[in-house]
C-alpha cells in the first residue's frame, strides 16, 4: 500500500509551518516559532496556577488546540513523535506562569518524562514552582514497577479541561497538581489501528497492517499495538467498542459511574464512523450499568493520519462535572464562552 | 586511557559521521518496536553538536564532552537526548584531568540514574555498560567497541523492560534495541580516533 | 491500494447508526432514527423562521453537526452521497416550522435541488411557506445556464450560520432567504483530493489514484475532479493553496476584501496538514491585498475518508461578521454560549 | 398498445429484476463519471416498490405505474429518484383508459419539466425519447427497447450537460450514462412482459 502524499511543504519543516497555521487564525494565541511554544496571548490573573504541557507533535489538536482559557496556559511542541526539549519546556513554563507556580501536565512516555523533568529543575533554578501530573491511562499496557509503565493517551484531554478549569476558580498549585493525579486515576483508555500512519519525511510506515487485520491496544505514536486480529466481517464497530470497554472495565469498574466519555478518531477516521463507533460505546457501557454523563466524539488526541479509534473514560463526581462544563476557549475545545 | 580535547572533538565528529551514515538503519530498528525515530533523533543533536563546535571549540576534553551533551540535551528530546546528553555531559564533567573509563562510569551512572533502567532491560545500557567494563578492565577501544556490539546484540531475545519497546511485552521479542545499536557506534568512533 | 477497513457496523446501516451515535452523545438534539432527521430540541422563539439543510450523509459533520441555536433548526440526512427523499426534507421542514416560514438551504446537486423542490411542494400543501437558497460556491465547475451549475460544497457552511444568526434576530422569511442568496453570491471554494473514498459496501473508491498524483478540482462525493496532476516533490501545500487560491479569486476579486476562510479537511487528512495549508492559504490571500478577518480549520464539509482539503471563502461585510460573530451552539461549531 | 393491472405489475417487477441483475454494473457506470450509487439507488427503489406490491396491488394500470412512481420519489433520492419516479408517476396518471405510449409522452414531457435536460445532454432522456417515440410510431417494445439502447449508446461520445456527469466537463468523454442504461432495463422490461 502506498502512502497518500501528504499536505506539507517541507517534512522537515512540518510543525513549524503547522505552527504558522495556527498561529495566522488564531491571533489571540501567542506563538513562538522558533521554541514551538504556544501559550495564552491575554493576560492572566497574577497568581494563576500556570497549565503546561507539550509532547511530540503529530497529535493534533493535542497540546496546541487546548491552550486558551480555561485549559492550558502553553504547550510545548517536539518534533513529530519526539518529546520537546527541556528548553521549550522552560520556555513553556515561563509563559504560563503568573507567580503561582506552574503544573506540568506529562503523558508517560520516557522521553517526555525525562525532558519534563530536566525542565522543572531549570525553572526550579529560576524560582517557577512546578508540579507534575504524569498522565499514564492507557490499560492496553500491563502496569508495573520494573517496567515504563503505562501510556499517557486519550486521557490527557480530561485532565487538561479539568486541572484548566481548578486553575481559573483559583486553586493552589499543590491542589490543582492532585486533582490531577484523582482526575488521572479515575481515566482510561484504549484505541485501536485500523491503518498505520507514516512520519513526515520517512517513506514507510510505523507498522505494516495486512489488510483484513487491525492492531489493538495502540499507543499515539504509530507504534504497532499490542496484539494484530482480524477485521469481522460484520459489526467491526460492535467489535472494538466491546474490545475496548472491555480492557477498561476490567482495570476500572464502570458499573454505576457516571462517565466523561471521548469516543477519540486517530486522524484518518471520518466522523460518520466515529458516530457509528460512539453509538456502541454508549450501548456497551449501557450493558456494563454504566452511566455517560458528558461525551466527546471526534479527531481529539490523535496520530497522524493513522485509521482507527481509542476510547477513553473517566468516572466523575459532580464536581469534576463542574470543572468539566465550565467554560473554555480554546481552538480545538470551546464552550460557555 | 587519557584524552586531549582534539581526540575528544575528533571522536565526537566521528560519532556524527557514523550516526549521519547509519541514521535510517537506527531508525528502522525502532520501527518495529518504537515510534521510528531513533535515527532521526540522534542525527539531529549531533548535527547540532558539530555546528556547536564549528563555532567554537572548548579547549578541555571534558568542555568538549560536557558541551557535547547539553547540546543533545537542548536538540534531541525523545529518550535519548536527555539519556545520551546526560552520558555525554557527566561524563565531560568527570573527565578533566582523570581517566576516561572512570568518566564514562561516572556518564553510566547519570543514564541509570535518570532513566532507571538495568542491564537486561533491552536498553543502550545493554550495550554502554560492557562497554564501559572493558576500559575499566584497562581494554582497548576497539575491545569496548566489541563489547558493546555483544552487549546490543544481547538484547534481541529479551522482553524489553524500559523505553517504547516494554509496551509491546513478548511481541518485542526478536529486536534490537537501537538505542544499544547508537552506543556501539559511540565506542567505534573512539576506536576509529584512538587508533 | 486495498481500502482500510471502515468502523462500521453494517454499512447498509451507516447511517441509521450514525445517526444513533449523535442521539447519545447530543441529547439536546431530537434524532428521528426512521426518517433520518435531527432536529434542535428546544423551545423555538413562535414566528422565528425555521432553517433546512440536508443532504447525502457522508459529509459529516454537515449537515446534522450544525444543527442547534443560531445555525440550522432540522436536517434531512440522505443515504450516503444521495439526497434525501421528499418525504425527510418535509418531515424536517415540519420540525424547523414555527409558523414563520421556512428556509432550505439546498446544495446545488441535481438530486437535492429535485427533492427539495418536491418537498417544498409538499410543505406549501401544508401551509409553510418555503423559500429556497442554493448554493453552488463551487469554482471548479464552469458556470452556465444550459448545465447542472455549479456545485454547493464549503460556502454552505458559511451560508448556514450566517443565516442561523439571522434568524435568531428575528429576520423575516423573505429577508432570510435573501441574505443567503447574498452570502452565496459572496463565497467560493476550491478542492483537492490526494486520495479517493469509498462508499459503505462498495468494494471500490469513488476513482483511482495513482501514487504521486492529485485530483483538483474536486467535488464532496468521491468523484473525480477536474483535472489530475503530479504531486510536487516539496511545497504540496503552497501549491494547493496557489492553486486553489488563484481559481477563486479569478471568479471572485479577493483584494481589499475581509474574509471568511475555511481551510477544510475532506475527512481524512489530519489537522497538522490542514494547519500547514493554513499558513500557505493566508500567506498567498495577503500576497493577493486580502484580509483573513475569521478562519476555521478543520473537517467540516467532508467526503468520507478521503485525503485533501477544500478552501472557502466568504467576503465579508461588518453585518455580515457580526452575524458569523453571534452566538452558536450544535455539535461541530461552537461559541458565544 | 394498452396495459392491463396484472401487465403493469409484470412489467415493474421484471424491471426490479433486471434492476437487481445489473445493479453493480449500473454503480459502475456512475463510477467513472457520477458518484458510484446510481445501480444502489434504483435497486433501493425497486426494492421498495415490490414490497409495495406485495402488501396490496393496485387495480388498474395506471394506479400500478403511479403507486410505483411515488413510491420510487418517497425511497431513492438522488437524481434518479425524481426523475424515474415522476416519469412512472405521470405516465400512470396519463395511462387510464388510455394508450401507453402516449402515456409515456406525458411521462418523458414531466422529466423534462423537472430535469431541463434535452435530448443530447447525456441523461437518461437520450434512451428514453427515442423510445417513446418508437412506440409512439407504432413499433414494438423490443424494437422500443432497441432505440432505447442506441439513445444510451449515444451518450458516450458526449460532453454532459446535466446531472454530475457535466462536472467533468471534457474528462466524461467516452463514458455512457448511467441513468441511460437504467432506462434501456426498463423497456427490456416491457419487451419481456408484452412478449
Ligand atoms: N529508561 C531508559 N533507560 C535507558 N535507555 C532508555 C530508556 N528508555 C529508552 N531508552 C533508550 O532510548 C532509545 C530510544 O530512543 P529514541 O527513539 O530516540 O527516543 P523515543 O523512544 O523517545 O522515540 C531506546 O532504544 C533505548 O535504548
Ligand atoms: N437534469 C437531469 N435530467 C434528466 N436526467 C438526469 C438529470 N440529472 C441526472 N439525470 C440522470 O440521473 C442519473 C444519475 O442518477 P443517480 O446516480 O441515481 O443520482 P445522483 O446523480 O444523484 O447520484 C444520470 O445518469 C442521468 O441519467
Ligand atoms: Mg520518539
Ligand atoms: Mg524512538
Ligand atoms: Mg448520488
Ligand atoms: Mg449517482
Amino acid at each position: 500500500m502506498t502512502a497518500v502524499a501528504k499536505l506539507l511543504d517541507d517534512p522537515a519543516d512540518a510543525v513549524t509551518d503547522a505552527l504558522r497555521g495556527l498561529a495566522a487564525v488564531h491571533p489571540e494565541l501567542s506563538v513562538d516559532l522558533t521554541q514551538h511554544v504556544v501559550s495564552r496571548g491575554d493576560e492572566r490573573r497574577p497568581g494563576k496556577v500556570g497549565l503546561v504541557s507539550g509532547g511530540g507533535s503529530g497529535h493534533e489538536p493535542l497540546h496546541a488546540g487546548f491552550v486558551g482559557l480555561g485549559m492550558l496556559d502553553a504547550a510545548a511542541c517536539g518534533a513529530v513523535f519526539t518529546s520537546p526539549v527541556p528548553d521549550q519546556v522552560l520556555a513553556a513554563t515561563k509563559a504560563a506562569s503568573s507567580g503561582g507556580g506552574v503544573v506540568h501536565i506529562v503523558k508517560n512516555y520516557t522521553g517526555d518524562v525525562l525532558n519534563f523533568q530536566m525542565a522543572a529543575e531549570l525553572a526550579d533554578d529560576e524560582d517557577i514552582e512546578v508540579e507534575t501530573v504524569l498522565v499514564d491511562d492507557d490499560v492496553a499496557v500491563t502496569d508495573s514497577l520494573y517496567t515504563a509503565g503505562r501510556r499517557g493517551t486519550g486521557g490527557t484531554l480530561f485532565v487538561e479541561k479539568v486541572l484548566g478549569a481548578a486553575a481559573e476558580k483559583g486553586l493552589a498549585v499543590a491542589e490543582v497538581a492532585a486533582l490531577g493525579r484523582d482526575v488521572v486515576s479515575r481515566s482510561r483508555s484504549f484505541g485501536v489501528a485500523l491503518s498505520p500512519c507514516t512520519t513526515p519525511g520517512s517513506d514507510q510506515p510505523g507498522f505494516d497492517l495486512p489488510a483484513g487485520e487491525m492492531e489493538l491496544g495502540i499507543g499515539i505514536h504509530g507504534e504497532p499495538g499490542r496484539r494484530r486480529v482480524p477485521v469481522p466481517a460484520t459489526g467491526v464497530a460492535r467489535e472494538v467498542a466491546r474490545t475496548a470497554v472491555a480492557a477498561i472495565d476490567e482495570d476500572l469498574p464502570l458499573a454505576h459511574q457516571d462517565l466523561l466519555v471521548l469516543v477519540n478518531g486517530m486522524g484518518g477516521t471520518p466522523l460518520l464512523e466515529l458516530q457509528v463507533l460512539a453509538a456502541d460505546v454508549v450501548a456497551e457501557l449501557d450493558a456494563r450499568g454504566a452511566r455517560v454523563a458528558r461525551a466527546l466524539v471526534g479527531n481529539y488526541v490523535t496520530s497522524l493520519e493513522m485509521a482507527g479509534a481509542m476510547v477513553s473514560v473517566c468516572t466523575t463526581t459532580p464536581e469534576l462535572l463542574e470543572l468539566w462544563d465550565a467554560p473554555v476557549r480554546t481552538p480545538a475545545l470551546r464552550w460557555g464562552v | 586511557m587519557n584524552l586531549d580535547a582534539a581526540t575528544a572533538l575528533a571522536w565526537l565528529r566521528a560519532f556524527a559521521g557514523l550516526v549521519d551514515e547509519r541514521a535510517g538503519e537506527l531508525t528502522d530498528l525502532d520501527r518495529p518496536i518504537g515510534d521510528s525515530d531513533h535515527g532521526v533523533n540522534l542525527q539531529r543533536g549531533m548535527h547540532a553538536v558539530v555546528a556547536a563546535f564549528e563555532q567554537e571549540a572548548p579547549d578541555t576534553a571534558g568542555a568538549v564532552l560536557t558541551k557535547a551533551g547539553s547540546t543533545l540535551v537542548s536538540t534531541v528530546g525523545g529518550a535519548s537526548g536527555p539519556l545520551f546528553g546526560t552520558l555525554l555531559r557527566r561524563t565531560g564533567k568527570a573527565l578533566d584531568g582523570g581517566d576516561l573509563a572512570s568518566a564514562l562510569r561516572a556518564g553510566l551512572d547519570g543514564v541509570v540514574k535518570l532513566g532507571g533502567a538495568q542491564v537486561g532491560d533491552a536498553t543502550l545500557v545493554d550495550a554502554l555498560t560492557p562497554a564501559v567494563e572493558a576500559l575499566e578492565a584497562g581494554r582497548s577501544p576497539f575491545e569496548a567497541a566489541e563489547a558493546a556490539a555483544e552487549g546490543a546484540a544481547s538484547t534481541e531475545p529479551l522482553v524489553a523492560r524500559k523505553g517504547r519497546a516494554s509496551y509491546l511485552g513478548e511481541r518485542g521479542v526478536g529486536h534490537r534495541d537501537p538505542g544499544a545499536e547508537s552506543v556501539v557506534l559511540l565506542f567505534t568512533a573512539l576506536e576509529q580516533v584512538a587508533a
